[in-house]
C-alpha cells in the first residue's frame, strides 16, 4: 500500500491532491522551484524537496529531478497532477523502471491516445463515433478532396501531434485546399517535428462534453457522468457545470457506454476524461481523451459524490473499484468557475502580482480549492489559475442563485482577477437559459464586458471610506513619515513614464 | 478637512462637517451623509448609512492615496487629490506630451512579431509587438498617438518580465 | 411572496439565514444590539437597525423593538433563527398581529409542544411512544410511589415548564421520593412560576436521536431523516451526525413515521425537530419538539441535499413542499463540529476574547458557517457559539478521517476555543467506533484532554521561529519603542498578580 | 544573539550562529539546526528543515515576547526570556510568595454560591466561588493554599466581567 506520495505538481492541484493524501494518513512530498518556494503546496505538504530554477522546463518538466526527490525522500509513488508530466508517456514509463508508482495510466495508454491519428484509428477500431474525416494521415491535395467529397465543407486538417491551436487550417472553399495543406504541414513540422496532419468534418457551434471515467486494474471501467465545458475564452475553460443543460438521458447513457469504450480499447487504468465534441442535433463525436485529472473534477466529485484522488490512489494501489456503474447517481447540479488572475478587459492577458487581499466564500454549497493567500506573489511562470469555485444546488436553478451569491462574496486584491467577468458569465441570459456553445464568450462580449451599476449613493460611500481612512492616516503619520511622503513624490514626476500594460 | 476624491471619471469634493465618535457627518459634492462609520480591522469598514449597511474595504495601492476599493458589489479605484497630487498633475500633464512612453513587457515570454519599425508613426490602439507568454498570445497597442523611436527586441528573442520593448515618441500636437 | 427578511437573531445563524435570502433575491435587514454594531451580521446584511443595549433581554429578546425595526424597514417576514424568540408564542403571534410573515409555527403549536405535560399527553394521544410515567402532573408522594411501582426506578421527576436542567430531581431509590418531588417543586416554582412536575422513566446511557421534518399549509408532513446528538458536554451538543451509527433501516423509517405524527398531532408548519430518546436496545421515546431550525440542521442539508432555510421560506411564502418522502435519500455521511469560544481545560467556561487570527478549512467535503473574522471581539453576553464545521465523507469512515483533517488545518487564535477538542473526540476510539451515549464526554475524559504528542525537532521549530521573530521586532523597533518597552515591563513588577481564571 | 525561551516547562537556550538570506543556523539547547526559514506574511513562516516542511505561525500576545504559535499539528504558547524577562521574574518569584491573589469574574454572571468564609483557610484547587453566565455554572478554584482576606461579592448578586470577588491572602511557607 502507497505510505508516502511525492505531488510533481504545484499550485491548487497540489494542495487539493495533498488534503486527500492527508485524509488517507498518506505521508506527502511537495517539490518546488526557485519562483516556488512559498508557495501553498510547499507550505502544506509534509517533506519539500528542491528541483530546480523557475521556468517549468527546469522543474516540473524535469523528470531526472523530480525521481531524484522521489528516491531521496523515500516516495512509493508520484502523483502527477494534470499539465507539467501528467501526460509524457516517458515519465510514466521511467517511474515504472525506477520502481516508483505512478498515479497514472500506462505509458503505451498516454502515446496511443496523445497521437491523434492513432487516437482516432483505434476509437474508430472501438466502434466510437469519430468526426467523420481521413482514417489516416493525407500527404496530397487529391487525397483531401476525395476526402471532402465524402464529408462536406467546412473542413478542419489537423496536425496528428498537434496542439494548442498550431498545425490547424479551416477550410471553407475547395480552393483553399492546397494552401492550406501546405501551410499546416508546414507549421506541424517546425511546432512538433512531425508534418502528418489529417483532415476531419468542421462542427459549426459545437458543444464540449467530456466524460469521467474510472477504470481499475481488473478491467472495470465506469463513467461518472458528463461535463459541460463549452465556455471558453482563448480556447481553455473557464466555467464547467455538470449536469449539462442539453444532456437527454438516452444520450447520456449512450455517450457513456462509448466513454467506457474508449478507455477499454487502451487497457486504460486510472482517472481519465473522454472528450466529446457535440453538435446542435447532439450528434456526438470522440476528441480527445486526458489521461489524467482534469480542472474540473470537483463538481464531478459534488454531484456523483466521490473523491477522485482518492479513486487514483486505489487503484494505483491495485485494488478493484467499489463503485458500481448502476449505482452511480447525478445528485443535483455543480458549476466550477476558474478564477485567474488575468485581466479580461485585455483579451485576459495573464496578470501576476501580489495578493494584498481576499475575502472567500463560505456557506451551504460551497466548496473552494485554491492556492493563494494574502502576501503571496503570484508566479509569473506557471498557469494564471489561482482558485476554483465549485458550486452545487438541488437543481441547476439553484446552483446558477448561489454561484452569483458565492462570486459577490468572492474578492481577490492585488492581482487583476476574472471574478467580475464569471458574476457576469452566470447572470447572462444565454448562460441561464443554458444555451450556449463554445462561442459563447465571444456572442456576449458586450454584456460580460459591462459593470453591475451602482447608484450614486453606493459610490459616495466608497469616496467618504477612502477619505477617511486616507484622513486617519494622515494624521497617524509621524512628521517622519510625512517627510518622507514629500520627498517621495517628486520622484514620480519624471519626463518618461513607464507604461504598463 | 476638505480634499478631491477621483473615482472612475468623477472627481468629487469631500469634506468632514463633524465627527463624535463613530458618527460622521460629511459632504460629497454638497450632498450631506449623516453616517455609522466603524472601523473593523485594517481597512476594513462597516458603514451604515439610512440604515442601509455597507461592508467597504480599502486596499492600498502604491502608497497612501490610491486604494482599491471593494463593496459587496463592486470594486473600485479610488485616488485622493491633495494639494501634491494636483502639483504632481499639473507637471506630469505639461510634461507628458513631448515625453516618451515605453512599451514594456508585463510576462516573460517570447516576441512572435514586431509589427512596426525605427521611425514609422503609430496611432493610439495600433498593435506594436506579439508576445507568446504562458501558452498565449498577447498584443501590446501604442497607447497615444505617435513615432516609434527606437524597437528593443527582435522577433524569436525571448524577453524578461518588465524588459523593454519599444519606445514612442508622442506626438506634441 | 416575500420580498424582504428581517432577521431577529445575530452570529453565525443570522449570516446562514442572510445567505440563503440572497440567492432567493431577498432583501435582508439585520437588527443589533450595542455589542453587536461590528458583527458579521451586520455588515454582511442590506440593512441594519440597532434594536437596544447588550443585554438580551433588552434587544434580541425586546418583542417591541423588534417589530418596530420590522415595520421601519418595511420587512414582510420575520427569520428568528434559534434560541432567543424563535420558541416564544408571544412573538410568533405578534408578528401575525402586525401583519408580519412570521417564518415558523403557529404560537398554538409552540406553545403545546413548550409545555412538556400537554405535549406528552398529546403525543401520547397521537400514538407516538413518550418515556413512561405519569400522563398528567403529579401533586403527592403517594401519585409518585404509585407510578414508580409500575415503571420502576430509577426515575426522573421533572418540572413540567422545565428546561436547563432546573426542576429535575434523579431518583434511584423510593425513600428518595418525598424529599425530590419537594426539592423539584420548589424549584420549578422558583425558576418558571409554575410548581408543576410528572415522572419519567430515567433511561440510563441514553442516545439523543432527532428527526428534522418540514411541514407546508396544505398538511403535507415530511421527515429528513435523522441526526445523532448524543455527543454532549454540559448538556450541550457539541458534535451531530447523520446518519446516526447505531440506526437500522427499520428502526428509521418507524421514529420517521413518529416524527411525522407528532407534528401532525399539533398542525405543524414550517421547519422542525422531533428529539427522541434511545436505549440501548433502540426503544425509543419522544423527549421534546423543537420548533425552529437546529444549530445541526447543515448536516441534514449535507446529506439530503436540501436548503432548509430556502424550504421554510416557501412554506411560509404558502407553497406546497415540493419534495416527496418517498424520494428523499440520505446520501453519504456528515458530521457537524460545533466550535466555541471557551475552555475545555476549565469546565468549557466561556473565553470571550478578541480573535487575532484565523485559518479555515477549505477543499473537498467542506462546509464552514462562521461570524467571526479577525480583529472582531466576540461578546461576553451571548452563546460561545463562533462557527460550525460541516464535513461529508461519502461513508462514516471518510467523514471522519475528513473532519480530522480540516480540524487540523482549522485555527483560531486570540480567544480560546475547544477545535483542540473536537479533533480529539473525532480520533478516539468510541466514538471511531460508533459506540457511544451522552456520556461520552465523561467517560473518556482523560483521552479528550491529551495532547497530540510532539517530538523534540517539532518544539525546537516552534522555539526558533518565536526567537527569529523576536529578533527581528528587536532589530526593526525604533529607539523610541525600545524605550516605551523599558518603561512598560516595570509595570508589571507590582506586588498584587491578578489571577485570571 | 541568545535568548532563553520558554515553551510549556521547558526553558531552552536559542542562539543564532549563522544567517545568510534564509539559510540559518541555530543552536537550541546545543543542537543545531541548518534551516530554509522564509517568512511570508505577518507572523507567518515556511520554514524547511531536512526536507520537512514547517508551517508556522505567531500570534503576538501581549506585546513583544510572548506568542500564540500554531504548527498544523499543535498549537503553543511560546515566551521570550530575555534579561528583562528574568529580572521581572525574579522579583515577582520574591514577592509573589507573599502576596495575594484575586479571583475575577471572566464574564459577566450572576454568584450562585460564595464557598468560603473571611479569614478561612483554602487549599489549592478548593472551589471558592460558583457564577452562572450563559446559562452554565461556572466553578471558581483557589491557585494556592492560602486564607481568604477579602470577599466583595454575594450570593445572588450580579457581577461585571473583571469584577473582583474574592481575595486569597498566601501562605508564606
Amino acid at each position: 500500500m502507497i505510505k508516502k506520495v511525492l505531488v510533481a505538481n504545484r499550485g491548487e492541484i497540489a494542495v487539493r491532491i495533498i488534503r486527500s493524501c492527508r485524509e488517507m494518513g498518506i505521508t506527502t512530498v511537495a517539490v518546488y522551484s526557485d519562483a516556488d518556494r512559498k508557495s501553498m503546496h510547499v507550505l502544506y505538504a509534509d517533506e519539500a524537496y528542491h528541483i530546480g530554477p523557475s521556468p517549468s522546463i527546469d522543474s516540473y518538466l524535469n523528470i531526472d529531478n523530480i525521481i531524484r526527490a522521489a528516491i531521496m525522500s523515500g516516495a512509493d509513488a508520484i502523483h502527477p497532477g494534470y499539465g507539467f508530466l501528467s501526460e509524457n508517456p516517458a515519465f510514466s514509463e521511467r517511474c515504472k523502471k525506477d520502481g516508483i508508482i505512478f498515479i497514472g495510466p500506462s505509458a503505451d495508454a498516454i502515446a496511443t491516445m496523445g497521437d491523434k491519428i492513432t487516437a482516432r484509428k483505434t476509437m474508430m477500431a472501438a466502434g466510437v463515433p469519430v468526426v467523420p474525416g481521413t482514417e489516416g494521415k493525407i500527404d496530397t491535395e487529391a487525397e483531401a478532396l476525395r476526402t471532402i467529397e465524402t464529408i462536406g465543407l467546412p473542413v478542419m486538417i489537423k496536425a496528428s501531434a498537434g496542439g494548442g491551436g498550431k498545425g490547424m487550417r479551416l477550410v471553407h472553399n475547395p480552393k483553399e485546399v492546397k494552401s492550406a495543406l501546405r501551410a499546416a504541414r508546414s507549421e506541424a513540422k517546425t511546432a512538433f517535428g512531425d508534418d502528418s496532419v489529417f483532415i476531419e468534418k468542421y462542427i459549426e457551434s459545437p458543444h464540449h462534453i467530456e466524460y469521467q471515467i474510472l477504470a481499475d486494474s481488473f478491467g472495470n471501467v465506469i463513467h461518472l457522468f458528463e461535463r459541460e465545458c463549452s465556455v471558453q475564452r482563448r480556447h481553455q475553460k473557464i466555467i464547467e457545470e455538470t449536469p449539462s443543460p442539453i444532456m437527454t438521458p438516452e444520450k447520456r447513457q449512450k455517450m457513456g457506454e462509448d466513454a467506457i469504450a474508449a478507455a477499454k480499447a487502451v487497457n486504460y487504468q486510472g482517472a481519465g476524461t473522454i472528450e466529446f465534441i457535440v453538435d446542435k442535433d447532439l450528434n456526438y463525436y470522440f476528441l480527445e481523451m486526458n489521461t489524467r485529472l482534469q480542472v474540473e473534477h470537483p463538481i464531478t466529485e459534488r454531484v456523483v459524490g466521490v473523491d477522485l484522488v482518492k479513486e487514483q490512489i486505489h487503484i494505483a494501489n491495485g485494488l478493484p473499484l467499489k463503485l458500481q456503474q448502476e449505482k452511480l447517481k447525478q445528485n443535483g447540479h455543480a458549476i466550477e468557475c476558474r478564477v485567474y488572475a488575468e485581466d479580461p478587459e485585455n483579451n485576459f492577458m495573464p496578470a501576476p502580482g501580489k495578493v494584498t487581499h481576499i475575502d472567500i466564500p463560505y456557506g451551504v454549497g460551497v466548496r473552494v480549492d485554491g492556492s493563494i493567500y494574502e502576501g503571496r506573489e503570484v508566479p509569473i511562470y506557471y498557469d494564471p489559475l489561482i482558485a476554483k469555485l465549485i458550486v452545487w444546488g438541488k437543481d441547476r436553478h439553484e446552483a446558477l442563485e448561489r454561484t452569483t451569491r458565492a462570486l459577490k462574496e468572492f474578492k481577490i486584491t492585488g492581482v487583476k482577477n476574472n471574478l467580475k467577468f464569471l458574476e457576469r458569465i452566470i447572470i447572462s441570459k444565454d448562460f441561464v437559459d443554458g444555451n450556449y456553445t463554445t462561442h459563447f464568450v465571444d456572442e456576449n462580449k458586450d454584456f460580460l464586458m459591462k459593470e453591475e451599476p451602482c447608484d450614486q449613493n453606493c459610490e459616495d460611500i466608497v469616496i467618504i471610506t477612502a477619505f477617511m481612512e486616507y484622513l486617519q492616516k494622515i494624521e497617524k503619520a509621524s512628521p517622519k513619515e510625512m517627510t518622507a511622503l514629500k520627498n517621495n513624490w517628486k520622484d514620480y514626476s519624471r519626463v518618461r513614464s513607464v507604461l504598463k500594460l | 478637512m476638505s480634499y478631491e476624491v477621483k473615482l472612475k471619471d468623477r472627481i468629487a469634493r469631500v469634506e468632514l462637517l463633524s465627527r463624535q465618535g463613530d458618527q460622521l457627518l460629511v459632504a460629497v459634492d454638497g450632498k450631506e451623509y449623516a453616517l455609522d462609520f466603524a472601523p473593523l480591522n485594517k481597512g476594513s469598514y462597516s458603514i451604515i448609512h439610512n440604515n442601509k449597511s455597507y461592508n467597504v474595504e480599502l486596499i492600498p495601492v502604491n502608497g497612501v492615496k490610491k486604494y482599491n476599493v471593494n463593496t459587496f458589489k463592486n470594486t473600485y479605484e479610488v485616488e485622493i487629490i491633495d494639494a501634491e497630487a494636483k502639483y504632481l498633475a499639473n507637471r506630469l500633464k505639461g510634461q507628458e506630451d513631448e515625453g516618451e512612453s515605453i512599451i514594456t513587457a508585463p510576462i516573460p515570454g517570447k516576441v512572435v512579431k514586431v509589427l512596426v519599425e525605427q521611425g514609422e508613426e503609430v496611432e493610439a490602439g495600433q498593435t506594436v509587438v506579439i508576445i507568446a507568454a504562458m501558452k498565449m498570445e498577447s498584443e501590446f497597442k501604442a497607447a497615444r498617438s505617435g513615432v516609434v523611436s527606437e524597437i528593443k527586441v527582435k522577433e524569436g528573442q525571448s524577453v524578461e518580465a518588465r524588459q523593454e520593448m519599444v519606445v514612442i515618441e508622442y506626438s506634441t500636437d
